[in-house]
């Protein structure tokens, strides 16, 4: 029972400032929901008997993206309009997504339900001897992916010529 | 695990080595010495292509990763195809970034190596890396910066790369996002990351959806209609050397992956009649909105949705056969589309002129790269003796076998539609006179890879059979294989 | 608390931040619907790891987490770029290639 | 015997080909004069072959194939290419290269005034056209044989295109290429059920009637495109844009007259399929009498003979249709001759007169007296005047049509005979006999290189028709001269068609002596009027109309269907609106549609 209520609880959190998220006016308002979502999503992730990922969303989202977005609202915002999120044909969107909605609901509730397995929750052991056994290959991959997006994030910024842009310089 | 194991992905082991070393000899050498980067991922690439024919490349890696004669094609496909727009845009990119060579050269062979994973891949979790892998570096590659002296010109250059890439990136983003949300449906069903898994999973609405899901985000990465938007205006917007390497590279590898997930992980009841749709459409679109096109690189990019859709009609066909004349139709597209952008790029980079216009004369300018281009459009167009023909005529003919016929004749009036915009193509190069009359100078490299790829189309087209051999057992490697 | 309901959630999840994707002019209003999105992915696998009792929904998820970090990044650099060639982060002012 | 045939017929294959190669390649060996003794040198060296190669198809012998199995695949071939030698590919070998030589030779002349480089550019192609021709001519089965066809339509693309600075040319070469490249697509389609029926190329492979229907009805697509049959035949009248001597040796002697060789090739298949037959004979006799209507009114000397050329394709495809293989081959044969005369006469007068136009010319017999002379027999022999070769040919096409009764097809075939020799007496007294006027009084006659391939193309212009019986022995066919009731009636029309012009151009035209007291007799007789009056009031109204459904309803819907295209271009180039966030919402469509279509399976 206890279990159901928390997952109401944390599943209208979720859904709550999703919502927020997407009608969101300000940036920096959306970018702090969007906290919100994540770090609900930790919680439920801990109701899902996975601790360990609910770590790493909080590490990686919550510490990582959530900053490098506000750094990325800062370095984009020059004055108070711009920083107001921008939106249009909200009837389609919102047509479209229920739509959307309607077709996944339908195929959830004809798909086969599975039973809760009582089966323990695995462990960091588990999910590490994954990563270097089956995964290795997968897992080096996305180290070289990790030192492309690097590298890739540094060029994409940097210039040839040290002096400024005719925009900026004005 | 010993590393006799590895032996399947010694080239691509090789190539990100190298990359990496790459990578650190940038740091040491001085402005003036960056543009020798360009040969040092040349040889590495030479180097690689070597080591492909020592190593057989097959067997697996365990339930993750499968060499066959399959990958073995795609991967040299793969590293021909970096190989040319490498050496073909060396000068050009020293001029336009020279000090960004080395990040550049090390992109593109990340990006290769993402690529070179997929075809072998049999494990969706290294699937979706090997994408991201592949897809990181393009967002990246198609943000480059011209560098230009004069602060305006400058600006509208940022302009450019910023429009390029951000359509690329979005769409992209949308699509790898909308991929994984699939995955997580297959997954969750199947109980496995295995390919085979997936096949044997029960059919269940979710897992449908699912695959459906999936087939949309690759769907994006061969730039099939609906999902080609961002093909024209990053074609138009990104530097030519990079057009010339995401027109082909990128397209083979999610193509060859379309293949591998039809094969091996998909029912073909399920994906087939998608991708008849998909095909009609693609081909349709691309050719009718090429039609009305006055600027060269948007015009290929409409011209390559085409080109895609008629590889979907044997994909959708399936079988031993459609599939590897659908490998055989790849290669050809891939020297051939190829060699068109050198040639675009070698003119209109250098007039700063990539509208038909720009191409006007270029047959009295430079006799040899008119030649050229009239081949590589005789080749895209499907005209005899260049290998374009054989690509049309097989796959029409693996289709027209399956039973499809309505298809062939869908097919067959589109070619002659599009027969219609590479021959404005070459009008402008043949029968229009040149806008100033200077011939044009060629760098050597540059000139050096458009005479490769027009030796190959012409070579193939007038003897195809050993790459068709090849393509055959790739296709049965395939079929058969894990 | 059933795999339904996670999935139901996860769903819904996943259609908000579609309709904030289609929505949305600004770049960085995108970038988060993306986001929401992949989100939901996360919390797909992380429940049918918990209901099928293996740990490979979980590694997946990690991955995932991973992927979408990278995606970001990317992401943020092009918005700044965007941003500093045209001194605004909607989109639409990018439209200089069309038809 | 000198050499063996395959050696021979690889001599008239590669001299050309290899011409072709070296020009394109050596860009300095272009440039020069060297380009234009290379490329006729080649030429005639293939005439040499094929002359050769006749003559030892005279004595009867199989086949000889030399193929090389090609395109492996799995160890098996795909496909063979290769050499087939036989009375049927000699012959038209000889065709081919006999004209191709005097065209090249007659070239040179015409060609005098370009500069250097255009030159080259000019010949290389002439040899490259040479080649593919050859391709075709002597392809063992129906895979080469497209290859060559397609070969020579890009070859025709070019060489329309030769004036690229004139928008007319580059536009008329686009047409061209594009009217009968959607015409091959029907070859196509027809090459893969060939294949998936059969499984090979070869024409001769067994195949049931229901089949051999549908593969011969796809491959006679094709034929109409490249043959000009109606309604495809649009491209030809503009194809004249291109040089007069492209126009005698592309669009009147040998490419256009491929799809009749195809049909002759394909016989195997076509002998099979009745309907398509029945076909071809009504499409063909439909186009003879269309194209001679129109053919009545053009002023552009190459118009008239355009249209005449598809009218006497007519003849060819309804003699085929009508199973005369023979009669088909055979006006093949002697049309090649005296149109590709016609045409390079038509130069000749063109490069004296500098125009085109009908009105402008006049009074040239006397200062083209050998132009003329030439010309006159080639017009007799088109006009099917007894014992001429034309005459022989349209009258075994005509006692083809006739030997099943009295029908339409053979009534169109004669009004067209009939036609044919009024609108070729006209173009004979407008040219030659007609009061000079200010542009033709200067004109004089052309030099030596124009007129030797005049006179060579004159001898057999004349002379074919008497040489039937060679044909019948190279087709295995006996061939019999008789004249039968139809033949009289034939060539009473083509006399009568004659007289006629001259009764209504005679006022226009300088009396030939020999024809005076014919004129003074008509003159002041009730015929003139008659005449004059049934042909203002009947024929005159009636070809405007076949002229007017011609420009605007034919040629309309084919540019309507071209336009069709680009329009829905230009429309569904809209979505594609330049804003990342519309490229997003498309994707995201595509992707409801797909799951959509989940929900619905």
């Amino acid at each position: 029972m206890i279990e159901q209520v928390g997952f109401g609880l944390v599943a209208g959190c979720i859904v709550l400032a999703a919502l927020l998220v997407a009608r969101a006016k300000n940036a920096i308002h959306g970018v702090l929901w969007l906290g919100v979502v994540l770090g609900a999503t930790a919680v439920l992730y801990v109701m899902l008997r996975a601790p360990f990922l609910a770590g790493i969303q909080l590490l990686l989202y919550v510490g990582g993206v959530m900053t490098l977005m506000i750094l990325g609202v800062m370095l984009t915002r020059h004055d108070q309009h711009e920083a107001a999120l921008e939106r249009k044909r909200p009837w389609l969107a919102g047509v479209l997504s229920l739509f959307l909605l309607g077709m996944l609901v339908t195929a959830i509730q004809t798909s086969p339900e599975l039973h809760a397995s009582e089966a323990a929750p695995a462990t960091v052991k588990d999910i590490g001897r994954s990563l270097l056994t089956e995964h290795v290959l997968a897992f080096e991959a996305l180290s070289l992916l990790l030192l492309a997006t690097m590298i890739g994030a540094i060029v994409l910024l940097r210039r040839d010529r040290p002096d400024r842009l005719v925009e900026e310089s004005r | 695990m010993s590393l006799e194991m590895l032996q399947p992905i010694a080239v691509e082991l090789s190539i990100c080595g190298g990359a990496i070393v790459l990578l650190l000899v940038d740091m040491y050498l001085p402005d003036g010495a960056r543009k020798h980067l360009a040969s040092l991922t040349a040889l590495l690439l030479v180097v690689a292509l070597y080591l492909s024919t020592r190593f057989d490349g097959q067997g697996a890696i365990g339930t993750v990763y499968f060499g066959s004669a399959f990958t073995q094609l795609c991967k040299r496909l793969l590293i021909v195809a970096t190989l040319g727009a490498v050496l073909g845009g060396r000068d050009f990119i020293a001029k336009v970034a020279p000090r960004r060579q080395g990040e550049y050269y090390f992109l593109i062979l990340m990006c290769l190596t993402g690529m070179m994973l997929l075809p072998g891949a049999r494990d969706l979790i290294l699937l979706i890396v090997s994408f991201e892998l592949m897809g990181i570096p393009l967002y990246v590659l198609t943000a480059f910066v011209r560098d230009e002296a004069s602060p305006e010109r400058r600006l509208a250059a940022t302009k450019q790369a910023a429009e390029a890439s951000l359509k690329l990136y979005l769409v992209g983003a949308a699509s790898t996002t909308v991929t994984l949300f699939g995955l997580s449906l297959l997954v969750g069903g199947a109980g496995s990351t295995r390919l085979d898994a997936l096949l044997a999973a029960p059919a269940t609405p979710l897992h449908i959806a699912g695959l459906l899901l999936v087939l949309g985000g690759m769907g994006f990465k061969i730039g099939a209609v609906p999902f080609h938007m961002w093909v024209p205006d990053t074609y138009q917007g990104a530097l030519t050397p990079v057009v010339a390497f995401l027109s082909v590279a990128p397209k083979a590898a999610g193509m060859a992956t379309l293949m591998v997930l039809s094969v091996k992980a998909v029912p073909s009841s399920i994906w087939q009649p998608a991708l008849t749709v998909l095909a009609v459409v693609s081909m349709t679109v691309g050719n009718l909105m090429a039609l009305p096109q006055r600027n060269v690189k948007r015009l290929l990019g409409y011209s390559g949705v085409a080109q895609i859709g008629y590889m979907l009609l044997a994909l959708c066909v399936g079988g031993s056969y459609a599939l590897a004349m659908l490998l055989f139709y790849l290669c050809g597209y891939v020297v051939t589309n190829l060699g068109t952008f050198l040639v675009v790029h070698a003119v209109a980079d250098r007039e700063g002129d990539d509208s038909l216009d720009g191409l006007s004369g270029l047959a009295r300018r430079s006799p040899w790269l008119g030649l050229s281009l009239l081949m590589f459009l005789l080749s895209l167009a499907g005209i005899p003796f260049v290998i374009g023909f054989w690509s049309k005529l097989y796959l029409f003919m693996a289709v027209y076998q399956a039973g499809q016929g309505w298809l062939v004749v869908v097919g067959a009036v589109l070619a002659v539609v599009g027969l219609f915009y590479y021959l404005q193509v070459a009008r402008a190069a043949y029968m229009v006179a040149p806008a100033k009359p200077q011939p044009l100078q060629v760098e050597p490299w540059l000139a050096v890879m458009i005479v490769v790829c027009l030796l190959l189309v012409t070579g193939l087209g007038a003897y195809p059979g050993p790459l068709l051999e090849v393509c055959q057992q790739a296709a049965d490697a395939l079929l058969l294989g894990r | 608390m059933t795999l339904g309901l996670c999935l139901i959630l996860s769903a819904a999840l996943f259609c908000i931040g579609l309709y904030g994707l289609l929505t949305h002019r600004h770049a960085i209003g995108l970038l988060l619907s993306l986001e929401l999105m992949a989100n939901a992915t996360n919390i797909n696998l992380i429940a049918f790891s918990r209901f099928r009792g293996d740990s490979m929904g979980q590694v997946f998820a990690l991955f995932s987490i991973a992927l979408t970090v990278t995606e970001v990044v990317v992401g943020l650099a092009i918005v700044i770029l965007l941003h500093r060639a045209y001194r605004d982060a909607r989109v639409g002012r990018a439209s200089e290639f069309r038809h | 015997m000198l050499a063996s045939p395959v050696s021979l017929a690889l001599t008239a294959l590669l001299a050309p080909g290899a011409v072709a190669l070296l020009l394109a390649v050596a860009t300095p060996l272009r440039n020069r004069k060297s380009a234009i003794v290379l490329s006729v040198l080649a030429a005639l060296s293939s005439l040499v072959a094929a002359i050769l190669l006749v003559k030892g198809q005279l004595t009867p012998t199989p086949p000889q194939l030399l193929t090389v199995p090609w395109l492996l695949q799995g160890g098996v071939p795909f496909a063979e290419i290769g050499l087939r030698i036989d009375g049927i590919s000699a012959s038209m070998l000889l065709v081919v290269t006999f004209v191709a030589s005097c065209v090249q030779i007659f070239s040179v002349g015409y060609m005098h005034d370009e500069s250097p480089p255009a030159q080259g550019r000019y010949f290389t192609y002439h040899s490259l056209f040479l080649t593919a021709m050859n391709i075709l001519v002597l392809a063992p089965n129906l895979l080469q044989l497209f290859l060559g066809w397609e070969l020579v339509g890009v070859t025709s693309y070019l060489l329309i295109g030769y004036y690229y600075r004139k928008p007319s040319a580059a536009k008329a070469a686009v047409k061209a290429f594009w009217v009968t490249k959607f015409a091959d697509m029907g070859l196509l389609i027809g090459l893969l059920v060939l294949r998936s029926k059969t499984g090979s190329f070869d024409w001769d492979a067994t195949i049931t009637p229901q089949a051999a229907n549908l593969v011969t009805l796809l491959l006679f697509v094709a034929v109409m495109g490249k043959s000009a049959q109606f309604p495809l035949h649009i491209w030809l009248p503009d194809a004249m844009e291109g040089p007069t001597p492209v126009s005698a040796l592309l669009h009147a002697a040998t490419m256009v007259a491929a799809g009749v060789f195809l049909i002759v090739r394909g016989w195997p298949l076509f002998e099979l399929a009745h309907s398509t037959r029945a076909f071809m004979l009504g499409l063909g006799s439909v186009t003879a009498l269309l194209a001679a209507t129109m053919a009545l009114f053009q002023n552009d000397i190459k118009k008239v003979l355009a249209y005449s050329t598809c009218s006497q394709l007519g003849y060819m495809i309804a003699a085929l249709g009508a199973g005369s293989l023979l009669g088909g081959f055979f006006h093949l044969t002697t049309h090649a001759f005296f149109k590709a005369l016609l045409f390079l006469g038509a130069g000749s007068v063109i490069h004296a007169v500098h125009s085109n136009d009908l009105r402008d010319m006049g009074g040239l017999a006397r200062k083209m007296p050998v132009t003329t002379l030439t010309f006159v027999i080639g017009a007799l022999s088109l006009a099917g005047l007894p014992g001429l070769a034309g005459f022989f040919s349209k009258d075994l096409i005509l006692e083809a049509v006739g030997e099943h009764g009295f029908s339409l097809w053979l009534v169109l075939l004669l009004v067209s005979a009939f036609l044919t020799a009024f609108y070729m007496g006209r173009l004979l007294l407008r040219v030659f006999f007609a009061p000079a006027t200010e542009k033709s009084s200067h004109a004089h006659e052309s030099g030596g290189f124009l007129l030797l391939p005049l006179g060579l193309l004159a001898v057999p212009a004349l002379a074919t028709g008497y040489f039937g019986g060679m044909f019948g022995q190279l087709y295995g066919t006996a061939y019999h001269f008789h004249l039968g009731n139809i033949g009289i009636l034939a060539a009473g029309l083509g006399v009568l068609g004659l007289l006629l012009s001259y009764v209504l151009y005679r006022h226009r035209a300088e009396h030939p002596a020999l024809l005076a007291p014919l004129g003074r007799l008509i003159e002041h007789g009730p015929m003139d009027r008659l005449y004059e009056g049934g042909f203002h009031r009947v024929a005159l109204p009636f070809a405007a109309l076949v002229g007017w459904i011609d420009r605007y309803l034919v040629d309309g819907v084919m540019n309507l269907t071209g336009l069709a295209f680009i329009v829905s271009g230009q429309k569904i180039r809209r979505i594609q609106t330049g804003i990342a966030t519309d490229y997003v919402l498309a994707t995201v469509g595509g992707v409801l549609a797909l799951l959509l279509y989940g929900v619905m399976r």
